[in-house]
């Protein structure tokens, strides 16, 4: 499987932020050939050592080898001349660039100095066929998904003739179906004698592909082992320091009784809602202390479908009613002032706000309710925002810290907090556990399960398909921007029934195309 | 054009996006030009539009700079004092009894000199580009007046020549070699925006710098170099100038950058970098210019009057402007 | 903000039309100048083309541009700078317009493109500043120490004057200019410049400015320093508009040499005379006279600025 | 030992540590220049000295730049306050110079209420066309910058407009406790407006909005109105500016009042720390950037710098209080004093924001 000689060594590497010792004499080792992952909790120092190899950052000790030199790259540009080609956590493109462009900037092929825009546009779109993506290349790459981006940044990494490719948690915001197609070009690199680094917090996901795992614990080297020998409890031991077993516990939660709950008035009725480009209209009731999953493909709107109900984005046709009463939902004001709370998917561009600390970003959407005018007292601040670190296990736990200095997770934890502070009747979720590591996913699939129970109503949007089964009451299929299903989560409905809602769409498409 | 019909692969029926704004500049240009053809009578005349270009060929160079700057999210706010330095330069060595291909030299390497200090004020050391390039604004004017507190006129051959030298046709039309300079400089501009690895970059990082950074495009190369070339748009500005008024004067051009600044974003660039073609920049300098000559044949207006009409003209072109892309889109 | 469709061309009504290109509208005496100009248009039944080019000599060609398209009849402006008007100022003379300059002098070798130039001595003007004070100080033993507040750096009014002064104090060695500085032609300028040259020079006899808004926000700043303007310090200034003219008739101001503004009806007589293809002198002075306290009291009630 | 260190360190981390230094550079320097530069004495019963002219001359921009501030942090920018400061004065003048009665409280303070009026009217315009038509605010405030000078020439009909009344002459010099009044209109502009942002959630509100306005916007703020908000304050406290800016010397130049505030304004801002790109404000840092600014012109004014150095100064100053700012310079400068190990690493780049 791996020749004996890494192509890539880290020795005692530390590195240290204002505050914040993020790495710790960590060692790594990367083989040829070989699909490695590196795992850890939120914080754990996976980016860090990343970004510290690739030159983002600087390091403070230790050193680097890659082929037998010692390199210090002094940045990505100069790290994917080295070979090393990195796709970084959470998408980092430009979105005001067209998809081919984003894919080949830097490296477009030229005739005389000038670019040859259509051999860069035909070679994008057979790359991304290589990817089964089909998308019109010259298309702004922020008219589309978080999702479709992810899959354009990978594009990106494996048409470099790269030693080594790092996948920065890249199946975050990726369906089964594309991983699936992920994997198996990882597959095909790792036999062309790439050296592959995989960055995800999916289990299953690790035991599928890696063939080592190096595992790091606040900024330090807990071991490194052959995927083999690692059992999966193991492995999360490993990576929490301690024995878990609150993910058994989450199994076997019972399924809930779903017709009490619907007996009701329900607190949200959706008639009709829709917008042309964006959703077909459809139509949803949600109960008090309902979960309400949301399952699709990606793009197939779900995400679209959550703004419109939150009032993100304005609906042009049907209309929404709250506890029994038409309620015009046409802006988030509108929706948090009837007990809705929103939290995106994409946390950088619509969620956390960089500069402030992570204090203002929890209270931001109470503070808002309640008026500039009205203050939350100082005390009451702190009391809250202690409550959910504690609750969340934010990391650091220093609520004056600009929120831009926590971890990716930790981010999104913030966020997440940010709602539950408000105390809302129904919280949207779109894909809350997403780069979450797996104790605090459990802690979140718990927190949900919590507030289901204490009366509020959730709509969880979540890649994973075992995910929203495990909270739903209901689950709402999605495809092609359309609703295509309303199944009630009792013994009959199981993965496989939602994937065959989802495929006998797929097939009917494919037959048309 | 620009890169505009580049990245359009399929012809498609529906406007594109992001030529929206353009297109809604150009039809609003269209419109003002003709309401002062209805109006005015000696309006239609064909030089009346060399005219604009003849009286803005220095600021249109300039723009072209600042274009650059501004789509990558920058602002260079010295480009009117190093036009008239370095007309005051030119015209200091002249006078000094240089020839004119030193003195040449020596103008055209002044402003990249400073654009590229500033470039790498803001790279490396990280400060805002508005203080820098403000204190490049207080460095050039100063120098101006350090120069001499008086204007300097300018009497070589040379300079004389390409000031009065007329283009044009029989009927008496002309442009100035001014003209034919600015023009040569757009399609290169445009042309370096469009096909060029580095104007994609300009670009990319006016998107999202980070972004840039981790794709791994050489960012401070490129944020140095388009201050460079900013300088170099406003020393080849200031020859221009030099040209059109045979002259150098330490206060001449005075606020020039608001102008530029207000030309590129007329023409559809975005301040905060990303998005903005060269061709749209020239449309709104050409706005500007018709602005003008509007007032200058009415020739009624108060002082006082002649500013409030031009914020108002302002006013409305960018409001239609505004609503019309709004509609389109 | 459209005008008539029928502006514009040499009509063949006979009425003369003047394209004026106004510097800006940046002081008092320049609104007082405009308005003297579109007065006396009127009165001379001349159709008026009236452009402001707000500071900016770039504006200034465009507008001459303009008037060229135009085809008006006689061009005047007043330039910015003295410099760079060869090039359209050739075209105008291709097109057979006759142009006039008010107020500022252009520096061209080629004195065939322009008729005249009617407006103030500058140098004058301070000469006869200096003149005054000499005469005063005749009796002087001692030093007599000099502020002076200049006008904008580099600008005709603001060397001219300098010059002017200098020139004619040269000849009591006792008179010495101790600071000299721009306080921008405006009274915060002014006012702010003088307040750090009375901290920076414990004695100061007198103040030269070099208009009268400089000398009236200097007024504030000597009194607030603890001094008598007009007495314990001298004050002199250039323009009399009509706050300066009231300043000095209170005796706060001691002597003010007058620019007018008033160049409209010259500019009309000679617009005419150059349309009518009459000879006239290349150089034409308006006129100006100076005051004194007593002078300025009585010439008081009927100032027209 | 490692106490004093430590406060050391902090000391110098403060983000006013290095304007103040430099301001402190620049007093010091005048005084070598000009022994008395510092000197105040006592005159009519009031204090009077150079040091107390830099504040009673920086209380406009003081006020300026605090609008400025609320602006700037919500990622906006807004030109016109000079035409603001313009318009105002010239309001103030001409209608207390058509009064009968100048000295009149009653009509001095209608004067006042009037000019605030017609700013805030304008300010609110400035902010509908940034906050509701979402034209850039660059452009949308030029307008405004342009058109608001013709106004201000407008109503003063081109002249200079005298006024001769003590209660409006005193907004510029009048005294309180010895000192000028304009410092304490200034003081309170800054604690009202002070109290009015941080002790209102309205300051997270502007700094949430400038750093991410969707996120805000999905976070339940009217953006929109907040962004309203600070135009209309901006346009209110250049009004005040205004007044003082004209009383200061009894008269209203609807050209020359206000000339190139904006500028000064803006790098008072940014030489207090306020990234012009939105987010995080300080306003006392702000403050202390308009002193600077103004003991840079007194400087110039005081040391006899010929106009033609004057600007070659301001760059030098403008310069060196931004670098020694810059976290970047000082890293750089900072580790070539330390002498840790050498390291193999290039250096070190801490970008901002490089999301994990
Ligand atoms: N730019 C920064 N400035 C300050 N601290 C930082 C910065 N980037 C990361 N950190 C800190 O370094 C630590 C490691 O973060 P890192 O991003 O490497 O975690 P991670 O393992 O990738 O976590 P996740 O799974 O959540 O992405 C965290 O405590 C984080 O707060
Ligand atoms: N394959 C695709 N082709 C074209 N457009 C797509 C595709 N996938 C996604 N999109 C874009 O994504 C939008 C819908 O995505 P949305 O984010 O609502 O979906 P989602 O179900 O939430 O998926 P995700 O898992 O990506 O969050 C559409 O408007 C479309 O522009
Ligand atoms: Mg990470
Ligand atoms: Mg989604």
């Amino acid at each position: 499987m791996t020749d004996s000689r890494p192509v890539l060594t880290m020795t005692g590497i530390s590195k240290s932020f204002p505050g914040v010792r993020a790495l710790h004499d960590v060692d790594f080792r990367l083989f040829p050939g070989e699909v490695h992952a590196l795992m850890g909790e939120n914080g754990a120092g996976k980016s860090t050592l990343i970004k510290v190899l690739t030159g983002v950052y600087g390091i403070d000790e230790g050193t680097i080898t890659l082929d037998g030199e010692q390199v210090a790259f002094s940045g990505p540009m100069q790290a994917t001349a080295g070979g090393v080609s990195t796709v970084y956590q959470e998408v980092n493109l430009c979105t005001n660039l067209s998809v081919a462009e984003n894919i080949f900037i830097g490296r477009e092929p030229r005739r005389f100095g000038a670019v040859r825009w259509g051999e860069v546009r035909r070679r994008a779109r057979a790359l991304l066929a290589r990817l089964e993506i089909d998308i019109d290349v010259t298309a702004p790459l922020g008219t589309y998904s978080l999702a479709v981006q992810q899959m354009v940044a990978i594009a990106r990494a494996i048409d470099v003739q790269a030693r080594v490719l790092i996948l920065d948690e890249p199946t975050s915001s990726l369906d089964a179906g594309e991983v699936a197609q992920l994997f198996r070009i990882m597959r095909q690199l790792r036999d062309e004698g790439i050296a592959l680094l995989f960055v995800t917090h999916f289990l299953d996901q690790v035991y599928g592909i890696a063939d080592r795992i190096t595992v790091l614990r606040n900024g330090r080297l807990v071991g490194e082992y052959p995927t083999a020998d690692l059992p999966q409890l193991t492995l999360v031991e490993k990576m929490i320091g301690k024995e878990l077993d609150v993910l058994e516990r989450l199994e076997e939660q019972p399924r809930r009784d779903v017709a009490a709950l619907e007996s009701g008035t329900p607190f949200v009725e959706v008639a009709d809602l829709g917008r042309k480009g964006a959703v077909e209209p459809f139509s949803l009731t949600i109960h008090a202390g309902e979960v309400v999953g949301l399952a699709g493909l990606l793009g197939s709107g779900r995400t679209e479908a959550a703004r419109l109900l939150f009032g993100a984005d304005r609906a042009d046709h049907g209309h929404t009613s709250v506890s029994g009463r038409r309620a015009a939902l046409r802006n988030p004001v509108h929706a948090i002032g009837h007990g809705i709370g929103f939290c995106s998917e994409n946390r950088r561009a619509e969620g956390i706000i960089a500069d402030l600390s992570v204090r203002e970003n929890m209270i931001l959407a109470m503070q808002a309710a309640r008026g500039w005018l009205r203050p939350i007292p100082r005390r009451r601040q702190d009391e809250l925002v202690d409550r959910y670190v504690k609750a969340l296990s934010i990391r650091p736990a220093d609520p004056e810290l600009p929120v831009r200095n926590l971890s990716g997770g930790n981010q999104q934890k913030v966020l997440l907090a940010r709602w539950l502070i408000t105390e809302p009747r129904l919280l949207i979720l779109d894909e809350p556990t997403r780069g979450i590591d797996i104790g605090a996913k459990a802690e979140i699939q718990k927190l949900v399960v919590q507030l289901s129970d204490g009366g509020m109503a959730v709509l969880y949007i979540s890649a994973e398909l075992e995910e929203v089964l495990r909270l739903s009451h209901k689950v709402v299929v999605m495809r092609d921007r359309e609703m295509v299903a309303q199944l009630t989560n009792d013994d009959t409905v199981d993965a496989d029934r939602v994937m065959q809602t989802i495929a006998s769409g797929s097939r009917r498409e494919e037959a048309t195309r | 054009m620009t890169s505009s019909t580049l990245t359009t692969g399929r012809p498609r029926l529906r406007l594109p996006h992001r030529h929206v704004p353009v297109l809604a500049t150009l039809a609003l240009l269209l419109v003002m030009y003709g309401i002062g053809v209805s109006q005015y009578r000696a309006f239609s005349n064909v030089q009346v539009v060399f005219n604009i270009f003849i009286d803005n060929g220095f600021l249109l160079v300039v723009a072209v700079g600042m274009t650059f700057v501004i789509l990558t999210g920058g602002i260079d706010l010295s480009v009117g004092s190093v036009v008239a330095m370095t007309a005051m330069v030119s015209a200091w060595l002249l006078e000094g009894g240089l020839p004119a291909l030193p003195v040449l030299v020596i103008a055209l390497l002044i402003g990249p000199t400073l654009g590229f200090l500033m470039g790498c004020a803001i790279h490396f050391f990280e400060i805002q580009p508005f203080i820098v390039t403000l204190a490049g604004m207080f460095f050039a004017r100063g120098m101006c007046t350090f120069i001499s507190d008086r204007s300097i006129p300018i009497t070589d051959g040379f300079w004389t020549a390409m000031s009065q030298e007329r283009i044009g046709d029989p009927r008496g039309n002309f442009v100035s070699i001014s003209v034919l300079i600015a023009f040569v400089v757009v399609l290169v501009a445009a042309w370096v925006l469009a096909y060029t690895r580095f104007g994609r970059n300009v670009y990319a990082i006016g998107g999202n710098p980070q972004s840039a950074l981790l794709m791994g495009l050489p960012v401070g190369r490129a944020r140095i170099a388009v201050y460079t070339i900013s300088g170099l748009c406003s020393a080849i500005g200031g020859i221009l100038l030099s040209f059109y008024t045979l002259s150098g004067a330490p206060l001449i051009a005075v606020g020039m950058e608001l102008d530029v600044i207000a030309a590129v974003v007329i023409g559809g660039t975005v301040l905060t970098g990303g998005s903005g073609y060269v061709f749209g920049t020239v449309l709104g300098v050409l706005v500007l210019g018709v602005i003008q000559t509007l007032i200058t044949f009415d020739g009624s207006l108060n002082s006082w009057w002649t500013k409030i009409v031009i914020g108002g003209l302002l006013f409305a072109f960018i409001l239609l402007q505004r609503l019309i892309g709004i509609r389109l889109k | 903000a459209c005008g008539n469709s029928d502006t514009g061309g040499a009509a063949d009504d006979g009425k003369i039309t003047l394209g004026f290109s106004q510097v800006g509208a940046e002081s008092g005496w320049r609104t007082a100048n405009t308005t003297s100009v579109k007065e006396a248009a009127a009165a001379a039944d001349i159709e008026l083309k009236f452009d402001d080019a707000q500071q900016k000599q770039e504006n200034q060609i465009k507008a001459i541009r303009n008037f060229i398209q135009q085809k008006v009849d006689v061009i005047a402006f007043s330039p910015v700078v003295e410099s760079g008007w060869d090039t359209v100022l050739k075209e105008a003379k291709d097109a057979d317009i006759p142009v006039i300059l008010t107020d500022r002098a252009v520096d061209s070798a080629d004195k065939s493109l322009y008729k005249t130039f009617l407006g103030s001595d500058f140098v004058k003007e301070g000469r006869l500043s200096g003149e005054w004070l000499l005469e005063q100080t005749k009796s002087a033993t001692g030093p007599v120490n000099i502020v002076e507040l200049q006008g904008t750096t580099g600008s005709a009014p603001a060397n001219d004057r300098k010059k002017g002064f200098a020139e004619a104090i040269a000849a009591n060695p006792n008179l010495s200019i101790v600071a000299s500085q721009s306080g921008d032609f405006t009274r915060a300028g002014g006012k702010q410049v003088m307040e750090q040259f009375l901290k920076a020079n414990p004695k100061i006899d007198v103040l030269f400015a070099h208009n009268d808004d400089m000398g009236l926000g200097a007024l504030e700043a000597i009194t607030a320093a603890g001094k008598v303007p007009g007495k314990d310090i001298i004050i002199i200034t250039i323009d009399a508009v009509r706050d300066g003219m009231q300043a000095l008739a209170d005796g706060k101001f001691n002597f003010i040499a007058e620019c007018s503004p008033l160049l409209g009806p010259q500019l009309m007589d000679l617009a005419k005379k150059v349309h009518a293809g009459e000879e006239v002198p290349p150089r034409i002075e308006t006129e100006e006279t100076t005051f004194t306290q007593e002078q300025a009291k009585e010439a008081l009630p009927n100032r027209k600025y | 030992m490692n106490d004093v260190r430590s406060r050391y360190r902090a000391l110098i981390g403060h983000r006013l540590f290095w304007p103040a230094a430099v301001l402190v550079l620049m007093l010091a320097a005048n005084t070598i220049y000009r022994p008395g530069f510092l000197a105040i004495e006592v005159k009519d019963g009031h204090l009077y000295g150079t040091p107390i002219d830099i504040l009673r001359l920086s209380a406009p921009l003081i006020l300026v730049a605090l609008g400025m501030t609320l602006v700037i942090s919500t990622g906006g920018i807004d030109l016109s306050v000079g035409s603001l400061c313009a318009i105002s004065g010239a309001v103030a003048c001409v209608y207390i110079s058509g009064q009968s009665d100048q000295n009149s409280l009653v009509t001095v303070l209608t004067a006042l209420a009037l000019a605030l009026g017609v700013a805030l009217a304008l300010g609110a315009w400035n902010g509908v066309l940034v906050a509701v038509i979402g034209i850039q605010p660059i452009i949308a405030t030029l307008i405004l910058m342009v058109a608001g000078r013709g106004l201000a020439q407008l109503i003063t009909e081109g002249q200079i407009v005298t006024v001769n009344s003590g209660p409006y002459r005193a907004i510029g010099l009048g005294h309180l406790l010895t000192l000028p009044l304009a410092i304490f209109i200034a003081l309170a502009a800054a604690l009202l407006v002070a109290v009015f942002t941080r002790r209102t959630a309205l300051g997270m509100i502007i700094e949430s909005v400038g750093g991410n306005a969707e996120a805000s916007r999905l976070a339940g703020i009217r953006s929109g109105r907040v962004i309203f908000l600070v135009y209309v304050i901006s346009a209110g406290c250049a009004a005040v500016a205004g007044f003082m800016m004209t009383a200061n010397v009894s008269s209203a130049d609807g050209n020359a009042a206000g000339l190139w505030v904006e500028l000064d304004a803006i790098l008072a801002v940014v030489i207090g720390g306020t990234s012009l790109a939105g987010g995080r404000f300080f306003l006392s840092g702000t403050i202390l950037g308009a002193l600077i600014i103004q003991t840079l012109t007194t400087s110039v004014y005081a040391m006899n710098i010929s106009p033609q150095t004057a600007l070659l100064f301001k760059a030098v100053v403008v310069i060196a209080v931004c670098l020694v700012q810059a976290p970047a310079f000082r890293a750089k400068f900072s580790r070539r004093r330390n002498t840790t190990p050498p390291r193999p690493t290039a250096p070190k780049r801490q970008k901002e924001q490089v999301p994990a």
